[in-house]
């Protein structure tokens, strides 16, 4: 399945992409894409455990199972006001 | 309630928000905050920030924060404004109304909505140095 | 700290008082209340309040809110208008605004200088029924 | 000693009057003179317990030692705002 990854902020400086597609087996949990994008960009995986996780426009927890089509964003701790 | 949520890179006009207030009946408080981009970020001198928002997300948990409010507070009204893109130094990047029957309740919500902004709502901030 | 304190029977025009804010160097959050006179007064209906004031002991007692507020936060300017005599259901009575670097302190001075403000200062009001 | 004496909000209904003189002997404490006009308006006195007292534009306390020109002020609980 295609999975679209969206990278916020200074992410997608460390990244060089602001989106990208996956592609991906079926039953990819979001903890498992978010492991697979930090393998792609290493320097995304000095900042993993401060990472945001978001499908559409919802948070969502490491567990989530991704489906087909899925737009995912991955972003520092946010900043408003 | 009624909610309004602007998110643009238009300045934030604050005379005519206040100027296009609706007061509903029984409303005895209106609280307003505004954050004005402040010259230093940490130790640096900076001239402008610019912010950058995943908007339709940062749109739909404005919208589960105001419903939170609504479930808690007896809150009429809540009037949002964020600006995105390069807000000058000593302008406002966030406007907040809350209008509520009695003040306590118009500062709890206020302050609830800020800081539930602060943790939820996807939007980041680029210092620019002086 | 700058203070401004207005006790008048003039109507209080925010919009006016909004543009006449001066943001002070390193100024980050703005909170602005406004009391407004609702259309009821306990189970009565009511049309307006009258507000008396004991003006000079006023300014006195809103003197040494301003003070206190000056050695308990690091609030840069404080502005307060009350209106006095006839207030139309609606309408405004009181208008507060602080401003401060950030914006727990701006909360905190704004709601000290309310609290303190209906236990202090010897203004009243007799409501107008309907 | 004259003391000026002001009646403020519904104190002034009660009274019948803004402001009045009152003549006293040196050395009359703030409680006693807010027990003179107790005697003098006796609706007031219903009132005794919630009243606050200021002379000029100080809060002072039942002891306060009144002085001959002294402005005192007598009110229910303010409500402003």
């Amino acid at each position: 399945m295609i999975i679209t990854v969206q990278f916020w902020s200074y992410f997608a400086d460390y990244t060089g992409c602001k989106k990208t597609e996956i592609e991906t087996e079926n039953g990819t949990t979001l903890a498992k894409l978010h492991e697979r994008v930090c393998e792609q960009f290493p320097k995304l995986a000095e900042a993993k455990n401060s990472t945001l996780k978001a499908v559409g426009v919802n948070y969502q927890d490491d567990d989530f199972m991704l489906s087909d089509g899925d737009e995912v964003s991955f972003f520092p701790p946010v900043q408003g006001g | 309630m009624k909610t309004q949520l602007t998110i643009s890179i238009d300045p934030i006009d604050e005379a005519a928000l206040v100027k296009r207030r609706e007061m509903g009946d029984g409303m005895g408080a209106v609280v307003c905050f505004s954050g004005v981009v402040r010259g230093r970020e940490g130790h640096a001198s900076i001239t402008a920030i610019d912010y950058e928002a995943h908007e339709e997300m940062a749109r739909h948990q404005f919208g589960l924060i105001f419903e939170a409010i609504e479930q808690r507070w007896p809150v009429d009204s809540v009037r949002l404004v964020h600006r995105l893109g390069l807000v000058p130094v000593n302008e406002p990047s966030l406007w907040v109304e809350v209008i509520a029957p009695h003040r306590a309740e118009a500062f709890a919500a206020c302050q609830f909505l800020i800081e539930e902004m602060k943790q939820k709502v996807p939007i980041w901030k680029k210092p620019l140095p002086a």
